[in-house]
């Protein structure tokens, strides 16, 4: 492996989804074999090179690829610690949601043009993990926002449009916020790499006010699609989309793009001292953590299985930004962490969600009466996951709140601690009637729309097969967090790396 | 002992270690044990057997995972999937109480694990990452974590006042559900308890004495809340309450600087508690299903007349050695050591006149249940030696194990024995006179729903809401004003646009 | 500074009347002929004030010897541009009539 | 070369009429080589700086000048491209649109007079190139027949009345001065009352010109009137002349106290229009009418660099003028072309005819997604690179809120019309029909100038400098 090659290992990878997605877009709609064989073998290419940079950056190397673009800020793509975690993330559960949506959208129409921007999307994706500067952040936060604006419509019916429209409104909106903030912070600091510990520092003292403003015009870009809490009105909307496009939409691409900028903002551009000095931490988790209770406040009531996994959502992804905003290793580990875990889990249940509408037509909650006897292996894989949401071990999700409680003891935020329990309440409240829905209660009357989708399963392996992989993978997560393959365990160098610094 | 460390978190191990760990895998594994023996006989017509089974299996497993961990995430880990799968065995019947009462449970259950779950968090962060339980034994604790864990292990304990969801599940429960329920999986709350809180802090000094009064209250009002309920296994739930209290006092004792001395009473009365209640449960299980020939009431009156502290049963012994602690232990002065031997007499008065009150219970279901079918069949004979075998276990209890025996010889000194029996006496004559006189409180003082269960309602409708409180949606039509806007737009461009040429010109030099 | 003689300020109100007449046409008159009539009226009177201004650092006595030829030049190309511009206009307008004429009333957008 | 470039296109129009079979023929050809050499020379002067020249050997001061600098350069290469490519458009399209074949000359004479508009540096020259753009802005909207004729007079009347303005205000000048070249202009120069109605004058009439808001009255008729290439032209190019003009006399003539008190005002107005063009897109039925609007609205921006340059002096805000100019230029060109393919395909001039076009023409789709982009300024396009050197600019002002935020607001509404058509498209409910297959080709030369818009970002380190350094 020469240096020379190494070098281009991001671009190659983010080049791997996009590709095919171009070649994709020119396909006709029925040369199916071939549109998966390019999928497919986008994804295994991609893992092939992620896993390289793994072990590379696992080893301590440092990926670097620029391109000029602007003055004093390059296209950068840099491949370190915390972009891989998200990088693995994005590639592995696009690994499963495409074959999920392979199974999910046989035989409707449109699937080269879905298949395309899906593709884009990863990429889009992957190249915010990746990238190297707030600028070339800024780009992929856009494009992401181009690339998932045709999954949200791909319905193409009335509520799909409106959906498409509130989803653009905001995060057009976000971007622009957050273009002004990086804007701004260019103009005082240039837009540097990003680097642990951050590289404000030099102006804190001169302009701390202009500072907060763009922390905060960033913000409030960055939570538009992470969901924080006057900005999320998008995302219950967003779920009409096809169940495939919600998974990725809430396990991975948009909400975590939000989340992951976040991440990078606080610990590689202000840092943690300056975060302190400007004082900028507290607000930020206190609105993490009203939008925490309040996602999962609204998610009570709702009836449409899918709406109440966004609310869901929306509440769990500002558990990444307290973590965060805690400014304390052990929170951020439990913030890191739950970027995945929340990923694995939400993407399960959106899957689950996904097979009960195409295999029973069921869209409602109080519809959903007996299907554990109907499809027991998606009701089996949905309450792992939604055991993982709330936190009970020994499921992934119980590591992460594990580690967040500790790491807002750690940081004397006992308030936070109250929020975790109240929320875990509140997570319970709304996942066990489902789960008991599932299980205990008789069916009752037909189906509203069966289909037999496989003769010996419950539904089309390529249904269930993604699904399952994922619900053992919230397991494994968290039986296995200490082990050295384990997010927990990767999230433990990001932070040792991200704190280290001096 | 397996040690998992390397696998999983610092500390994580699996492994009987202490005394304490052995006893209560023991009498908890048996109790399952003739749990499902039972089960197999009694729950062979039930449908839905496969999940009854699940649900046994998984409680099963968390029980016998929480009893075995060397570290607090193991036991967490077995006591939420013990209780959460317990669910499923509580609302088994599927009928409205059954769903009613597991609905309470699930409430209750989820808010024990979070606030056992912040206890935990704190615990461990004031141990520095390290999570079994030798290291813990080291960290000093605060009031908070003690509150949080006694209200967390407490809500599994069931003691006052976090006995609510008791009696609700465990009637609701099939039979062999509620042994293991009132048998293992409440004394898992209590040994976590005594491994969450290492005695001797100082800041748990604090609450040792009032730790002894609420399970002196828990006790008596166990008993006196039973009293005003017929349904046998209601009874049997307060009687839980009630028995959870003296191990709470026990538990209370054991935090003080004795607890050596007191460990092994509380063993032994967990686990004769453990085995007693389960039989009795089984029992009351049943005497519901069928007629059954009048010996058979030995069945219940061994375990009960245990429970009620005959001499020479290890009731006995235990409630001896526990009035021997209170004047062992250095308690505060204002708990007086005769006075709370005279507690525990009336205790055991109390005890008895539950017993005769179930007594008279069973015999009344008995009644209900109309002419016997006949010769007793090989289920019931299968389930009575089930209930026999957790009979013989303790009877043979005391006589193996070292301590409890002595304790137990003592009981037939004369003064003990006097001390034991005449609360017993004085229940019996205070029951006959009752009966002489028909004394009765009026009707609608018995069998009451609890207001706990309309809370529970309440609650659930709090959190399932049909509706919420929504922003206002602003529905202003603006298409008239755009209308009117639009046609102020000129028509003529040429003229207008000029006209404003001419305007601005004018304005614009009249302002430089 | 410019220093006008006092004879050739009543050329200069003759060419700012002009405008002020032409402007006022234009505003005014609804007919699109009117209105390139209008304009002819202005540049009649820009190009007045331009040949006017050729004169302008010259004596009250010298109007026929110290004229600025430049202004002179921009005044042809100024009238070139202006005859050109006015033909156009005249064509479209003449195109204008002819389809008004073939379809009288035209619905709007 | 730079003779080259203005007797080329002329030639070419001649022999246009003398032969009219191979007229697209010629002017494919002489855009294309006016493209080259305008590259040549854009290298060539950003290597050794500006060059001047004074027609036919006058003295300065009587002479015509003239001046390449790069911004000047760029210019001209930029509309020599973009005639290319509406030229292959018109070219691909000619049979099925029936282009008059007066489209070809004219198109021709539009890029001598705008190549000789940027290149002058006299005020009555550019007085002349003015009237030549307009008189042939005019004749190619009026080539689309009887509706356009009566939008095309409007815009020829306000035209030339605004042409009579700046004429008036030349003449103004010159008889103070008696000068017209901007060098020896700006060395006698003094802030009075005669050179502040001659600047308002000018200026007044030159907003005209270039449809500037209030004055932007005739515009949205005249650009959707007119046959695609035509709108594509006029939108992209021919109101940057008169843009181009009022920037030279602001920048260069005005003294700092004239542009200073003239700065809000330029600034109101184009955040006006930024408003108003963007709601007028937002609202308007019409798919041409809401690609025209936002002409006014984009123009806005420039008017508001314009006014915000005035104010700080700070040279990328300069930058960001330009940039705007000619990223608009290039999705312009983009936009209009793709509707007019769409609505030619789809057949109607309603917004609601592009119903679903994402599925029956993804390619024109696509391009108008892709020009609107950069409209809005999405990174990393042109649109984006200008609105980030704006904000740079204006971060680079201490305690500056009010612009960025009002930016913010403008860049939303751009969004809001930009996605409006976008969200038709996606539509799958109700799709309307194609009246005849759709072609292929034509979309690709639609989507090929918004391509080239969101190449800018590869040569955005070298246009941010260039374009710096003229400011200066």
């Amino acid at each position: 492996m020469s240096p020379f090659w190494l070098s281009y290992l991001p671009l190659a990878i983010i080049l791997s989804s996009l590709l095919p997605g171009l070649i994709i877009f020119t396909l006709k709609e029925q040369q199916v074999k071939l549109r998966i064989a390019l999928n497919l073998l986008g994804v295994t290419v991609k893992l092939v090179l992620v896993l390289i940079m793994w072990q590379a950056v696992k080893a301590g190397a440092v990926f670097y690829f620029s391109v000029p673009f602007l003055p004093g800020a390059e296209l950068v793509l840099q491949g370190d610690a915390l972009s891989l975690l998200f990088v693995v993330l994005s590639s592995v559960l696009w690994l499963a949601t495409t074959i999920y949506a392979i199974g999910y959208l046989e035989n409707s129409p449109l699937r080269s043009r879905f298949f395309g921007y899906f593709s884009l999307c990863v990429s889009a994706t992957v190249g915010l993990a990746l990238s190297g500067n707030l600028v070339s952040f800024l780009l992929f936060y856009e494009l992401l926002t181009l690339a998932t604006f045709p999954l949200v419509v791909h319905r193409g019916t009335p509520e799909a449009l409106a959906a498409g429209r509130r989803y653009l409104a905001y995060t057009l909106s976000g971007g622009l916020l957050l273009l002004t903030g990086v804007a701004l912070l260019h103009s005082l600091v240039q837009s540097p790499q990003f680097i642990p510990g951050g590289y404000v520092s030099a102006v804190v003292s001169e302009h701390a006010g202009l500072l907060q403003l763009a922390f905060g015009l960033m913000i409030a870009g960055l939570g538009v699609k992470a969901a924080l809490l006057p900005l999320h009105g998008w995302l219950p909307q967003a779920m009409v989309a096809p169940a495939p496009v919600s998974a990725l939409l809430h396990a991975v691409a948009v909400v975590k793009a939000g989340a992951f900028g976040i991440i990078r903002l606080v610990y590689d551009v202000f840092g943690v001292d300056s975060m302190q000095q400007l004082q900028l931490a507290e607000p930020l988790m206190l609105l993490a953590a009203t939008t925490i209770l309040y996602g999962s406040w609204r998610a009570l009531a709702q009836q449409d299985i899918k709406k109440r996994l966004a609310y869901s959502t929306i509440s769990q992804v500002s558990y990444i930004t307290v973590g965060v905003a805690m400014l304390g290793p052990l929170a951020a580990v439990g913030g890191l962490v739950h970027l995945v875990h929340q990923g694995v889990m939400k993407i399960t249940l959106f899957f689950c969600a996904g097979n009960y509408a195409e295999t029973l037509g069921v869209h409602k909650i109080n519809e959903l009466n007996g299907a554990g006897r109907r499809m027991p292996l998606t009701s089996v894989a949905f309450t792992v996951a939604a055991l993982g949401m709330i936190g009970i071990p020994p499921t992934a999700g119980f590591i992460s709140k594990w580690y967040l409680g500790l790491g807002a003891v750690a940081t004397d935020n006992s308030l936070m601690l109250l929020v975790f329990v109240f929320s875990g309440l509140l997570n319970a409240a709304y996942f066990l009637p489902i789960v008991y829905r599932l299980w205990f209660l008789p069916q009752g009357g037909n189906w509203p729309k069966e289909q037999r989708l496989s003769a010996t399963l419950e539904t089309h392996w390529m249904l269930l097969l993604p699904m399952l992989f994922t619900a053992v993978l919230i397991i494994l997560m968290g039986v296995f967090a200490s082990t050295g393959v384990s997010p927990l365990s990767w999230t433990q160098l990001i932070v040792e790396r991200e704190f280290s610094y001096d | 002992m397996i040690d998992l460390s390397a696998w999983l978190w610092p500390g994580a191990g699996l492994g009987l270690v202490t005394e304490l760990q052995q006893l209560w895998w023991y009498f908890s594994s048996g109790l399952w044990l003739v749990a499902a023996v039972f089960s197999l006989s009694f729950m062979a017509k039930t449908p839905q057997k496969g999940r009854y089974w699940l649900f046994f299996g998984l409680s099963f497993a968390g029980n016998m995972l929480l009893i075995a961990a060397l570290d607090a995430i193991s036991f967490y880990i077995g006591f939420s999937v013990m209780s959460l799968s317990a669910y499923g065995l509580v609302v088994h019947s599927g009928d409205k109480s059954a769903r009613r009462a597991g609905r309470l449970y699930l409430q209750l259950a989820v808010m024990g694990e979070l606030l056992l779950f912040a206890a935990l968090i704190l615990r461990a962060s004031a141990a520095d990452g390290q999570y079994d339980w030798q290291s813990w034994q080291q960290v000093p604790l605060d009031h908070l974590t003690i509150l949080l864990t006694i209200a967390g292990l407490g809500l599994k304990a069931g003691f006052w006042p976090l006995h609510i969801w008791l009696p609700q599940a465990h009637p609701a429960a099939p039979a062999p559900a509620s042994a293991v329920l009132s048998g293992a999986m409440i004394k898992a709350g209590v040994l976590g308890l005594v491994l969450f809180l290492p005695g001797g802090d100082p800041q748990l000094q604090l609450w040792v004495p009032y730790m002894i009064c609420l399970g002196f209250f828990s006790a008596g009002f166990g008993v006196l809340a039973s009293l005003l309920y017929r349904q046998p296994k209601v009874i049997l739930a307060y009687s839980s309450v009630s028995q959870v209290g003296y191990v709470v006092i026990l538990v209370a004792l054991a935090w003080t600087d004795n607890a050596a001395a007191v460990l092994p009473v509380l063993m032994a009365y967990a686990a004769h508690h453990a085995v007693a209640k389960g039989a009795l449960f089984l029992f009351s299980g049943i005497n519901a299903r069928q007629r059954l020939p009048a010996y058979w009431q030995l069945l219940f009156w061994l375990p009960a007349l245990a429970l009620m502290a005959i001499p020479l049963s290890g009731g006995a012994a235990i409630k001896t050695a526990l009035k021997g602690l209170f004047s062992t232990t250095t308690l505060p002065g204002w708990l007086d050591s005769g006075m709370l031997a005279g507690l525990l007499s009336l205790g055991a008065l109390l005890t008895a006149l539950l017993f005769l009150h179930l007594a008279a219970m069973l015999r009344q279901q008995q009644r209900r249940l109309g002419p016997g079918t006949g010769r007793p069949d090989f289920a019931m004979h299968w389930q009575g030696a089930c209930v026999l075998l957790l009979i013989l276990v303790l009877i043979w209890l005391p006589w193996q194990w070292q301590p409890l025996l002595q304790l137990s010889l003592t009981t037939l000194a004369w003064p003990t024995i006097w001390t034991l029996c005449w609360p017993l006496v004085l229940a019996l004559l205070l029951v006959a006179l009752v009966r002489w006189q028909q004394w009765q409180l009026p009707p609608h003082y018995y069998d009451r729903n609890s207001s706990v269960l309309l809370w529970s309602l309440w609650l659930k409708r709090l959190y399932q809401p049909q509706q919420q409180w929504q922003m206002a949606q602003l529905q202003l039509n603006w298409r008239p004003v755009e209308r009117a806007l639009n046609r102020l737009a000129p028509d003529n461009v040429v003229g207008a646009s000029a006209l404003l040429i001419v305007v601005l010109l004018v304005v614009a030099s009249a302002f430089w | 500074m410019v220093e006008f003689s006092s004879s050739l300020n009543l050329f200069l109100a003759t060419a700012a009347t002009l405008v002020a007449i032409g402007v006022y046409g234009f505003i005014v008159g609804p007919e699109p002929l009117r209105r390139i009539v209008a304009l002819n009226i202005i540049s009649a009177g820009i190009f007045m004030l331009m040949v006017v201004l050729a004169y302008r650092s010259a004596g009250p006595d010298a109007v026929s010897t110290l004229a600025d030829p430049v202004l002179h030049a921009l005044v042809l190309t100024g009238l070139v541009v202006a005859v050109s511009a006015t033909a156009f206009a005249l064509a479209l307008l003449a195109r204008l009539g002819k389809t008004t004429a073939d379809r009288p009333e035209e619905p709007g957008p | 070369m730079m003779i080259l470039l203005l007797v080329l296109p002329l030639a070419a129009a001649l022999l246009m009429l003398l032969w009219p079979r191979i007229a697209p023929l010629l002017a494919l050809f002489s855009a294309a080589v006016c493209s080259f050499l305008a590259l040549q020379l854009l290298l060539q002067v950003s290597e050794q700086g500006t060059r001047y020249w004074l027609l036919a050997g006058w003295p300065s001061g009587l002479a015509i000048a003239w001046q390449a600098d790069t911004l000047s350069c760029l210019l001209i290469l930029l509309t020599a491209v973009l005639q290319l490519l509406v030229g292959f458009y018109a070219f691909a399209t000619r049979a099925r649109d029936k282009l008059s074949q007066g489209f070809w000359p004219l198109s021709s004479l539009l890029q001598l007079s705008l190549t000789a508009l940027w290149l002058s540096r006299d005020l009555f020259n550019l007085y002349v190139c003015l009237e030549l753009l307009a008189l042939v802005a005019v004749a190619l909207v009026s080539l689309s027949g009887r509706k356009a004729i009566k939008p095309a007079l409007n815009y020829l009347l306000l035209s030339l009345f605004g042409s009579l303005c700046y004429l008036l205000g030349v003449v103004l000048l010159y008889g103070a001065y008696g000068r017209l070249d901007i060098a020896g202009l700006v060395s006698q120069w003094q802030p009075n009352l005669l050179t502040n109605s001659a600047l308002l004058l000018m200026s007044l009439g030159l907003m005209l010109k270039a449809a500037l808001w209030p004055l932007h009255g005739w515009l949205p008729a005249a650009h959707a009137a007119a046959p695609a290439p035509v709108s594509a032209l006029l939108s992209a190019l021919v109101v940057k002349g008169p843009l181009f003009i009022l920037c030279l006399l602001w920048l260069q003539l005005a003294s700092t106290e004239q542009a200073q008190a003239m700065a809000p005002l330029f600034a109101g107005a184009g955040l006006a229009a930024l408003l108003f063009g963007g709601w007028s897109a937002l609202r308007t039925p019409f798919a041409k009418n809401l690609v025209a609007y936002s002409t006014v609205a984009q123009l806005g921006y420039a008017t508001l660099a314009l006014g915000l340059m005035l104010k700080f002096d700070q040279p990328l805000i300069f930058a960001a003028l330009w940039l705007f100019v000619l990223a608009h230029a290039l999705a312009k060109a983009a936009c209009f072309l793709a509707i007019g393919e769409m609505s030619g395909t789809l057949g109607g001039k309603r917004l609601t005819t592009l119903k679903g076009a994402s599925q029956t023409m993804p390619l024109a789709m696509f391009a108008f997604a892709v020009a609107g982009g950069s409209l809005i300024g999405l990174p990393p396009s042109g649109g984006f690179l200008a609105k980030w050197a704006l904000l740079q600019g204006l971060w680079l002002q201490e305690q500056q809120l009010f612009w960025p935020l009002a930016l913010v607001l403008a860049t939303l509404l751009s969004a809001a019309y930009v996605f409006r058509v976008v969200v038709l498209a996606f539509d799958r409910a109700d799709p309307v029909a194609p009246d005849f297959s759709p072609q292929v080709l034509p979309q690709w030369l639609a989507l090929l100038p918004a391509l080239a818009v969101w190449a800018m970002a590869l040569f955005s380190e070298p246009l941010l400098l260039l374009l710096r350094l003229e400011a200066l």
